[in-house]
């Protein structure tokens, strides 16, 4: 295939397949090597990028998925009338942003830093598509352990959890030497 | 420090509240006065208290933490106190820093992203990776025998214990017979001339077993509930299956 | 808001929302009236338009849909098949095996040698076409048999069931026994 045909039906891909798919995936599909996909991909991640754009393709590690730009978020609660997501509460953030920087950890964890019981924000985060299991830790009573998911990086508008802005120095080393 | 007299806000937790002392007092979260804090701390719970909020078990645990590191920074050796206030002092850095780290990424934070349901597509589903041989009968060598280990124990394991085993079958048959004929009973008469608990059971799980096959339905309630046959009282074909003893 | 806006907007709320999205809809949540949001719409759908373009805006009635060009069927369907094509579960070959060493059987026979339910393991393995149904015993109950497929002997490569690693002894006795 050419490769203006190429793009179009990796653009016909990422719409319908709504969830996020990897480069190989992609490579896979169109018989391409996955540098060549991988490069197609973002550039036409690049191309739907824009701060007016309607719809978006965004890198989430290695997978892409096309969406929504959320400056156009008004317009599309009204036609689809969906009820509008109400902001993450701060215990919420907080303990995202736990999870995001100590991945995986366990909810026992979350709780010795926050110093309350986090049963019901982790459920509600779980929920919300934030953080997902990711098996269990090999201690007495196997504990499940949490990270973060793809829809957190886009949520976030990062590709991958090496953009998230690092903590500084000094307060990461006390947490290690605490931990 | 000043008199704390005006509406609650509401903390996320003890951590929460001990932070919002500090820096309203504009104390060392390095070098906490325990005394002064402890006094502000209990002052808050008790406002809490007498406003009806649920004080949640973490506050409770806090102000007992809190007394005692009081109490054994009063005896004349204060190494204890001390390692107890850096602890305190450490998780609430860590917690500080929990919170600035949560406010950052508020700011970048976006839930307006929308992305669309998978279209629905029907798949030919057939398996096509390909197994070695050897894997099957790895696989199958690991069933076999675990049967033994967690099926339940055979009936006759029992045989000492019960007296009479009543099939469901036999009563599901009988309760149909009783409905060809009088088309509606009432329920509580298919129990009226049992003999025994087993009897008794096997009835119930048969008139469950005909609901659920939708052959028959129970009406009514508190005690006046009949059962009748469905689809008219016609005999079905199916039954065949169940007059089979 | 501004015609190229505008037009974002409304390939937002076309991808979005998937059906189609009619006139009326979009010109109320975008507060246009109706033959400007009918104008940006149809000049969407030609843009849209093409042989090899990947999505289409198509028009039916007065309703518009952003769908998938069908010319990408082929890849489309690889890529979102592969998603479901996972590697077996260790129950699912265990009840393969089962199925295989002593077919015809039972639904019985193999949750009596398992243990557990394997509703769903069946139901799976026969979708997967690993498996299929070879009529009824003739017992009370005129319980389903199961037996392999051709396509399990090429998913293992072999080109009989005499092929199978024998079982070894000692093993297929007891279970003679136990049966």
């Amino acid at each position: 295939m050419e490769i203006k045909k190429l793009r179009e039906a990796i653009k016909a891909i990422l719409f319908v397949s709504g969830d996020p798919v990897s480069i190989d995936r992609v490579a896979d599909a169109l018989e391409l090597d996955r540098p060549t996909a991988a490069k197609i991909l973002q550039n036409l991640a690049d191309e739907y990028d824009g701060e007016e754009s309607g719809v978006l393709i965004v890198r989430m590690e290695d997978q892409y998925q096309m969406c929504s730009n959320p400056k156009y978020a008004k317009p599309i609660h009204k036609v689809m009338d969906m009820r509008r997501n109400t902001p993450l509460s701060p215990a919420g953030l907080e303990v995202l942003a736990i999870v995001a920087y100590n991945q995986p950890v366990t909810k026992a964890f979350i709780e010795q830093i926050r110093g309350v019981d986090c049963s019901g924000v982790i459920g509600s985060l779980s929920a919300k598509g934030l953080i997902e299991e990711r098996g269990r830790l090999e201690l007495p009573g196997r504990p499940l352990l949490y990270g973060t998911t793809a829809n957190f990086l886009r949520c976030l508008s990062i590709s991958s959890l090496s953009e998230l802005p690092p903590i500084p120095e000094k307060q990461a080393e006390e947490e290690k030497a605490d931990a | 420090m000043e008199k704390l007299s005006y509406k609650l806000p509401s903390f996320e937790g003890p951590l929460d509240l001990l932070l919002y002392l500090i820096s309203k007092n504009k104390l060392n979260i390095c070098d906490i006065p325990i005394a002064e804090l402890l006094e502000q701390y209990m002052e808050q719970i008790h406002e809490m208290q007498k406003q009806d909020m649920d004080v949640a078990s973490e506050f409770l645990e806090m102000a007992a933490r809190l007394v005692y590191i009081k109490t054994v920074s009063l005896l004349p050796k204060h190494e204890e106190a001390e390692e107890l206030s850096r602890e305190l002092s450490g998780q609430l850095l860590e917690y500080q820093e929990c919170r600035r780290v949560a406010q950052s990424m508020a700011a970048s934070f976006n839930l307006e992203f929308f992305v669309r349901e998978p279209e629905k597509i029907d798949f030919d589903e057939t398996y096509r990776r390909v197994h070695r041989p050897e894997e099957l009968l790895a696989a199958y060598l690991n069933a076999a025998g675990r049967g033994k280990r967690l099926l339940p124990p055979k009936p006759e394991a029992f045989s000492g214990i019960t007296h009479r085993i009543v099939s469901v079958s036999s009563k599901i048959v009988a309760v149909l017979r009783r409905l060809w004929t009088a088309h509606e009973v009432r329920y509580e008469s298919l129990f009226e001339e049992k003999r025994g608990r087993s009897d008794m059971v096997a009835t119930f799980l048969a008139v469950l077993e005909l609901v659920r096959g939708k052959r028959v339905r129970v009406e009514g309630e508190d005690g006046n509930e009949t059962v009748k046959l469905m689809n008219g009282g016609v005999r079905h074909w199916k039954l065949k299956s169940y007059g089979k003893q």
